[in-house]
């Protein structure tokens, strides 16, 4: 069998309709099924890159219909790192939630694999679809289950997360239907290459109106400030894998989102200054109220805001150093802020009120977790020799090379304020006097694998980050050239499967 | 050093002299005499003349001067005072209370002859003695000095038990440091 | 060698003679301020007397090694600094080291002996030991700033920090430093003031309070060392003086042994007429508490030393 | 493999294994962690020579290894004190908590030191300097909880300095695409000409380590509460990374300072030299009120690092050789005295100077190290720390004409006495108590590091021209030509000399003549008594009663210096704290909680944007 693009949509969907039928054979298929499906979704990854490396594109033309008439899927260096990024921490966090404490009910075992693998589909659909229309279909398979994982614990909180981002994302959806709408009836097409093409033939009015209407839509995935308010609520409402996947994976759908939209469909100059100023908002603003947070998963949670505003400045700079940090970024963050959430939620999960002041002497009780949730927090501040410092410094020295100082001055003075609180929980866990006894639910061997394998990461790339700076470059060249994606799209004859 | 008999004649000489005209006095103004010693001092009698000037403290100090009656609970102090004195040493018994109890013979609480438990070089007598006899006291201290009489501290210490015995027989709580030289 | 054993002979007169005319001094002092008293007083030798006297104890109690060592850090202290200050300018039969030591060094050097005083002090144990040390130390940092000032002024003025050619300067030029920088000669007599410690500023023996403070467990051959180191000191500061404001004693063209003499007659006239400024300033004076006097020398002495300074500046 | 990278990992693979082994031999940490470090030393002094480069590409950056004469002279310091206070440490950190981890950290911080000393670019420079900041943190939090916040703070001030640097040097990246720091001054980027923030961001981030005012506010607390092993490194070493940082920077800006420019760089002289002088003012009259040894010296250190900076700050040939003997000597007695302060925490359980006294007796090795030590502080002659001031006094006087900086500097080292004789006196000296009686002289393997460094004391002392040497060196290194020293004679530009043999042998022949005088007369006359007998009105103090004079031992020069005390760094930074916690309380508010919020917050911004569209996202 060849291995084709469609293979990442079609595995997990037939996989998905599956489960309830498997559940009937054995009790534990629908606890393994994800992670084959994930498995292979690796493989799919490590084979179209080899293709992607070999021929710079790969593209698939579904049902015949060749692009701009159908939907096509394409993976470029830039969309196949992505993918393959989103693959790889599919399957770690599904090594992570395989045997996780709270999953035990078969039904509800059943339909939390569906929905995280439906989601993990979506936001890999969004990557790699060719058609805005689809794109958004993904879109909304990725909000609609990121909700229900929301509210998966059926507990008043956890609905009330779903609520918020039902409401948002409500919002979210609308506003890129309409978008979408208004650009169709402006340039006849679907296709996002052919869009492109006659970007220019759209008035200029309307293309800023369609601008916003897309940068609120997918600023609200890619939580833009003030386009936030679901996720601190979601992230800490939903179980500890979720987080962890909507750090690692949604968020950066949400993200290619607003980047291909920006980059590829429209040529608006204002629109990366837009970017740096939101990103810098978000930035301080998230990173301000993580400050304050009691509970570890909130202040994980702006934290994760604020680091994806730092993402959308490095896109906002927009050149190609600055994409390439960017790029960085969006890899150490997916790595590092899963491997906090994950770390983290096994110690919320111990401490009895889930605040941050009940995680004294975890050091102890917990010694690799906690390890773990350290190297977290030093990467994810920037310290070197993490895999942090490395994105941190690429953005710097982007930053810097546009001479934008006073950037600089408050991308690290928000650092200093992200230290502060993360930090204070590491000494905490470790040096504080244990409070109280209580039972310690040890985790899992393979949810410590699948840390073990994200801190190793951490470690790898800190110390020889050459290892993805090659993808890297190349994905960030691809994001700049417009032309070539376009004339790869739609006059291409090659490599249909 | 020098082992010639003539030189550490000479040497004493000098020792001596110097002894006698450089008198450190701890002036322990236990009684209604201490008021005497100012006026010997300061310019009316001006004792500085002789060489005879205030120590603060017994380590600097050649005289102790116990001026007048001495209360039992004050001989402890004045005991240890005088062992913390190097040597040589000298003591004047300043008043008659220091020499029968004086006016004080009957009290419960003073003792009446200091000799019993310190050794005494010249006593002055009066109630109060002028600064005259205070002067004249120093003086025969210091004759005392020049022929090599004044030998107080030798005089502690071979007769250290008759001393301790009489001291332990007024002070009940008895805490002291040995005296060891 | 001839010229080492010569430098030794000189060294060793030098001490000698420090020694003398600070003791003197002392005694001096004592009958003067006996006759401002109306009182006879002692006679001039009588700090010699109670020298020996102290020196002949029999017995001594020292208490413990730094205890042991505080009159030897004080000797020390004046025998070295005493060796880098040029008695007389230029002279063969008072030969020093002073070219190979600065006015620097010598303001370090004289807290050298302070300081090994105040921890032989401080091993005694006596609690009035330490107060008087700290009050001692306390006010050392008050004086000292005009005297760094006036120091300072005089290194500016003359681009030199050698005592040696200060005098030198004054030798040829003629004039004394007193008046070509006055205001520095004014904060460093203040300052002297304090080092003297005579009252107002005798807050660190203060008799009737600490019991002679420092030196309250001193007695004997260790009272005594302090003594003369003392008296040694005391006539180190006057000749420091001397020679930076007064012109030094002393000429460098003839050194023949009545010019010798001369320059020795010289600097005893003018040592002395400065050493009755603290002891004349001391008769009028009660005593101060150590935060006073601290902020007495912050106060006019160091105004003017920075007025020195900006003189010698401009 | 490289000689740099096998340093390195001898470094690197014996911090893993102090930090593993600690779980399979209890204790076996410390041995480790010194093989460790003195293998690297070792292998550093004999292997590596001056001039010795390694480059290589890491993340698509040009890095570069290499050892110069001026790290060169770092690198005595990392690796001497490195040395001494891993053996040191063995017996100090005996039975301790977490010995694994200690370790682990304190073999990481001078990996870090080492790795700062072999950077010939910023890069690495910058790695290896966080590396330091991390790990010393995760140190100066190892004492429990309580230290925490001293360590967030630390943090938060490393942090500041840190990026204010990292600024820097992505800044001159962007402007003069290196990041090599030799192409970096050679391209001028430390002139003052078009991008005057660079060197002045570059300073801020080195004089947060070297603790200059007024980013010193970490300093103290960090310092005393950090075991004193590391506090020796701590202090001792890893400041002198600051003044590494600084004194490249400056001495470049100074002769690279065009003539248009050349006021900018006598403000800066001045500010900076100020700056130290305050810091020295400052810290000294905050040393001599504690009561807490390890904090006295803490703050010791700081206003030995203010007249550190003073020196660097002059740019004069003299001036920057005063700062870096003083660097160097202050490594040693700094270091003596924390490995003093640890040898009395250890034996005697604490370093309240109001609870210990009179340990001379008990602990006269250590005391002897502590006297040493405390005459180079205070700057007393014959000791290497006289030299030093000696330099810097001569330096301002005669070179830079900054006559009332001197009256600043030498104010504070007048006072520095007082706290000088507050530590001797409150450890070692006073009464002799009770509660101290069971104290004995601390291990051999603690006293050994102590007595070499004092004795380094005295060598520096009598032969100045030992550090002078890789002194000189380093600064021909830096751009001064004909740097001009002596083995024992110091000289000044005007011609003034001191001959530190001269004073040594005069010092040593009386100090041996009166001592044997006064020992030897009346030998048999004279007892040898304990600290209760003394003269105290006659009374006898019993044996509980402590008259040790400890409470309020400065009252009068605090009353005295009271309008000194009035401002504190520490309240304005509390202030600012303050005020930046309201506005982080602010933010919070923002996010509601409140779906409604939320959904109007969506509305707003799409009515916003809507509104501004034409002008934010014009073509």
């Amino acid at each position: 069998m060849v291995i084709t693009p469609i293979h990442y949509i079609v595995v997990p969907l037939l996989a998905a309709f599956a489960i309830p039928l498997l559940v009937k054979i054995h009790k534990e298929l629908p606890r393994i099924i994800p992670g084959l499906v994930m498995f292979y979704n690796i493989i799919i990854s490590i084979v179209l890159m080899q293709q992607v490396n070999e021929f710079g594109y790969v593209s698939e033309v579904i049902a015949g219909w060749k692009a701009p008439w159908g939907i096509n899927l394409i993976i470029t260096p830039f969309s196949g790192f992505l993918v393959s990024l989103i693959s790889f921490m599919g399957f770690v966090i599904w090594l992570y939630q395989y045997r996780f404490k709270k999953v035990i009910d078969v039904g509800e075992l059943k339909s939390y694999g569906i929905l995280q693998m439906m989601m993990i589909t979506g936001a890999i659909g969004i990557i790699i679809t060719g058609d805005i229309f689809n794109m958004f279909v993904f879109l909304e398979i990725v909000a609609i289950t990121a909700i229900s994982l929301t509210s998966f614990y059926r507990h008043r909180d956890g609905a009330e997360a779903g609520f918020k981002y039902l409401l948002i994302g409500g919002f979210s959806s609308t506003l890129i239907l309409l978008a979408i709408l208004l650009l169709y009836t402006q340039v006849g097409t679907l296709n996002m290459a052919e869009i492109s093409e006659r970007m220019h033939l759209v008035p200029q009015g309307m293309k800023a109106t369609i601008l916003v209407l897309f940068i609120i839509g997918f600023g609200i995935e890619a939580e833009m400030f003030p386009l936030n308010g679901w996720a601190p609520d979601a992230y800490s409402q939903a179980p500890g894998p979720t987080s962890a996947a909507f750090a690692g994976i949604v968020v950066k759908a949400g993200v290619y989102g607003l980047i291909r939209i920006i980059f590829t469909l429209f040529d608006i100059e204002g629109a990366f200054d837009f970017l740096i100023i939101a990103g810098l908002v978000t930035m301080i603003i998230a990173e301000f109220s993580a400050l304050k947070q009691t509970n570890l998963k909130r202040m994980l949670a702006y934290s994760s805001i604020g680091q994806m505003g730092l993402v959308m400045i490095a896109f906002g700079i927009g050149t190609k150093a600055a994409v390439f940090a960017a790029l960085f970024l969006m890899f150490n963050h997916a790595v590092i802020k899963s491997l906090l959430f994950m770390s983290g939620s096994i110690l919320m999960y111990n401490s009895k009120d889930k605040t941050i002041s009940t995680l004294s002497g975890m050091g102890k009780k917990l010694p690799f977790i906690s390890l773990l949730f350290s190297l977290g927090a030093f990467a994810i501040v920037g310290l070197p020799p993490f895999s942090g410092f490395w994105s941190k410094l690429y953005v710097l020295t982007a930053a810097a090379n546009q001479e934008m100082i006073l950037l600089i001055g408050a991308i690290l003075a928000v650092s200093i304020v992200e230290i502060v609180y993360y930090f204070r929980v590491v000494s905490k866990m470790y040096f504080a006097e244990e409070t109280e006894h209580i039972a310690i639910f040890k985790p899992s061997i393979n949810a410590k694998i699948a840390m073990g394998i994200l801190g190793a990461i951490i470690l790898i790339i800190g110390l020889y980050p050459d290892l993805i700076t090659g993808y890297l470059h190349n994905a960030a060249d691809m994001i700049l050239d417009k032309a070539s994606y376009i004339d790869f799209v739609l006059n291409s004859n090659a490599p249909v499967q | 050093m020098i082992n010639d008999k003539d030189s550490q004649k000479i040497v004493d000489y000098i020792q001596n002299f110097s002894r006698k005209h450089s008198l450190f006095v701890m002036a322990y103004g236990t009684g209604c005499g201490a008021i005497e010693i100012p006026a010997t001092m300061t310019s009316r009698y001006d004792a500085e003349r002789f060489g005879i000037r205030g120590a603060a403290t017994p380590r600097q100090a050649d005289v102790l001067l116990i001026t007048g009656y001495l209360a039992t609970k004050t001989l402890k102090r004045v005991i240890r005072v005088y062992e913390q004195m190097q040597e040589p040493k000298y003591v004047i018994g300043f008043g008659s209370c220091t020499i029968n109890g004086g006016m004080y013979y009957d009290s419960y609480n003073t003792i009446n002859a200091l000799e019993q438990y310190i050794p005494v070089d010249v006593y002055i007598n009066g109630c109060m003695p002028r600064p005259e006899s205070v002067i004249s006291g120093f003086i025969k201290l210091q004759e005392l000095i020049q022929q090599g009489k004044a030998d107080n501290g030798k005089r502690y210490r071979e007769n250290l038990e008759w001393y301790r015995a009489n001291q332990k027989k007024i002070i009940k709580n008895w805490k002291m440091p040995d005296y060891n030289w | 060698m001839e010229d080492l054993g010569l430098k030794i002979f000189g060294a060793i007169l030098t001490t000698i003679m420090a020694f003398a005319v600070g003791m003197t001094y002392g005694g001096i002092v004592r009958k003067l301020t006996a006759r401002v008293q109306n009182r006879f007083g002692p006679p001039f030798y009588q700090n010699f007397l109670d020298l020996v006297k102290l020196q002949s104890k029999k017995t001594n109690v020292a208490h413990g090694f730094m205890g042991h060592t505080a009159p030897v850090w004080i000797m020390v202290a004046s025998i070295t600094v005493l060796m880098f200050i040029p008695i007389l300018n230029g002279n063969l039969w008072f030969p020093n080291l002073s070219f190979h030591g600065d006015l620097i060094f010598i303001l370090y050097m004289m807290v050298f002996g302070s300081l090994g005083m105040a921890l032989g002090a401080g091993q005694t144990g006596n609690p009035n030991s330490a107060i008087g040390v700290t009050r001692g130390l306390s006010m050392m940092v008050g004086f000292e700033i005009p005297f760094v000032l006036a120091l300072v002024a005089l290194m500016v003025q003359y681009h030199t920090t050698s005592i040696q050619d200060l005098m030198q300067i004054q030798h040829e030029s003629g004039t004394w430093l007193i008046f070509s920088n006055p205001f520095a000669f004014l904060a460093a007599l203040f300052a002297s003031l304090g080092m003297f410690r005579y009252s107002p500023f005798d807050i660190v023996g203060a008799p009737a309070e600490l019991a002679s403070g420092p030196m309250s467990e001193f007695g004997g051959k260790y009272l005594g060392t302090m003594m003369s180191g003392g008296s040694i000191f005391a006539f180190i500061k006057l000749t420091l003086y001397v020679d930076l404001f007064l012109g030094g004693a002393g000429n460098p063209d003839h050194t023949g042994i009545w010019a010798t003499l001369a320059g020795i007659g010289v600097l005893l006239i003018k040592t002395f007429t400065l050493y009755m400024v603290p002891v004349f300033y001391g008769w009028v004076s009660p005593r101060y508490r150590t935060e006073q006097a601290i902020r007495y020398f912050w106060g006019w002495p160091t105004a003017l030393g920075i007025i020195g300074l900006i003189w010698a500046v401009y | 493999m490289n000689l740099f990278f096998i340093i390195l990992l001898i470094l690197f693979s014996s911090a893993i294994l102090a930090f593993i082994s600690n779980r399979i031999v209890r204790g076996s940490s410390g041995i480790i962690a010194f093989i460790g470090i003195t293998a690297a030393s070792i292998l550093f002094f004999t292997r590596l020579s001056i001039g010795n480069t390694y480059s290589f590409t890491l993340g698509g950056i040009q890095m570069q290894f290499g050892l110069n004469s001026f790290t060169y002279l770092f690198a005595i310091i990392v690796l001497g004190l490195g040395v001494l206070a891993s053996l040191y440490s063995i017996q100090y950190m005996k039975g301790k908590e977490r010995l694994g981890y200690f370790y682990f950290n304190f073999v990481l911080t001078i990996l870090g030191m080492v790795g700062i000393i072999f950077s010939q670019d910023f890069i690495t420079f910058f790695i290896f300097w966080e590396i330091m900041t991390w790990s010393s943190y995760l140190i100066v939090i190892y004492n429990g909880y309580s230290s925490s916040k001293v360590g967030i703070k630390y943090m938060i001030f490393s942090a500041l300095g840190a990026y204010a640097m990292l600024t820097a040097i992505v800044s001159i990246k962007g402007i003069y695409g290196t990041f090599m720091i030799k192409d970096a001054i050679a391209a001028g980027a430390f002139n003052f000409t078009d991008h005057f923030y660079i060197p002045i961001l570059l300073l801020i981030g080195f004089a947060v380590k070297a603790a200059l005012m007024p980013l010193h506010v970490w300093a103290p607390k960090s310092y005393s509460m950090s075991p004193m092993s590391f506090t020796a490194i701590f202090s001792g070493a890893m400041s002198k990374m600051g003044i590494l940082g600084m004194g490249l920077v400056l001495t470049s800006i100074y002769s690279h300072a065009s003539p248009e420019v050349s006021v900018y760089s006598l403000i800066l002289k001045q500010v900076l030299g100020w700056l130290g002088g305050i810091t020295a003012v400052m810290a000294t009259i905050y040393a001599l009120i504690q009561t807490d040894a390890k904090k006295l010296l803490a703050y010791s250190s700081i206003a030995q690092l203010g007249y550190i900076v003073v020196g660097l700050s002059t740019g004069t040939k003299l001036g920057v050789m005063a700062a870096l003997f003083l660097a160097v000597v202050h490594a040693i007695f700094k270091g003596t005295l924390f490995m003093v302060a640890g040898a009395v925490e250890r034996q005697a359980g604490t370093t309240d100077m109001t609870k210990v006294s009179g340990l001379i007796r008990k602990m006269p090795y250590t005391f002897f190290a502590a006297l040493l030590s405390i005459i180079a502080l205070a700057g007393v002659p014959p000791l290497g720390g006289f030299v030093g001031k000696w330099m810097l006094y001569e330096s301002l006087i005669t070179e830079s004409n900054n006559y009332f900086l001197v009256i600043v500097v030498f104010f504070s080292s007048t006072a520095a006495f007082l706290y000088s004789y507050r530590f001797l006196f409150g450890l070692f000296l006073g009464q002799e108590e009770k509660e101290t009686e069971h104290v004995k002289e601390a291990p051999l393997t603690m006293v050994i590091p102590m007595l070499i460094l004092a004795l380094l004391l005295i060598v520096t002392g009598l032969y100045p021209g030992i550090l002078f040497e890789p002194i000189a060196h380093g600064m021909e290194y830096l751009g001064y030509s004909h740097v001009n020293w002596d083995m024992s004679v110091l000289t000044n530009i005007w011609g003034e000399q001191t001959n530190m043999s001269y004073i040594f042998s005069l010092i040593g022949i009386v100090f041996v003549v009166v001592f044997i005088f006064i020992t030897l007369k009346g030998y048999k006359g004279t007892r040898n008594v304990g600290t209760k007998e003394i003269s105290t009105s006659g009374e006898i103090p019993l044996e509980h009663e402590n008259l040790t004079y400890q409470m309020d031992f400065f009252k009068p020069f605090e009353r005295a210096a009271a309008p000194l005390y009035k401002r504190s760094m520490n309240k304005i930074w509390n202030d600012i704290g303050n005020a930046l916690e309201a506005v982080f309380n602010f933010t919070r508010k923002i996010y509601t909680g409140n779906g409604q919020t939320y959904a109007l917050f969506v509305i707003i911004f799409l009515v916003i944007l809507l509104i501004f569209k034409d002008s934010l996202f014009a073509n």
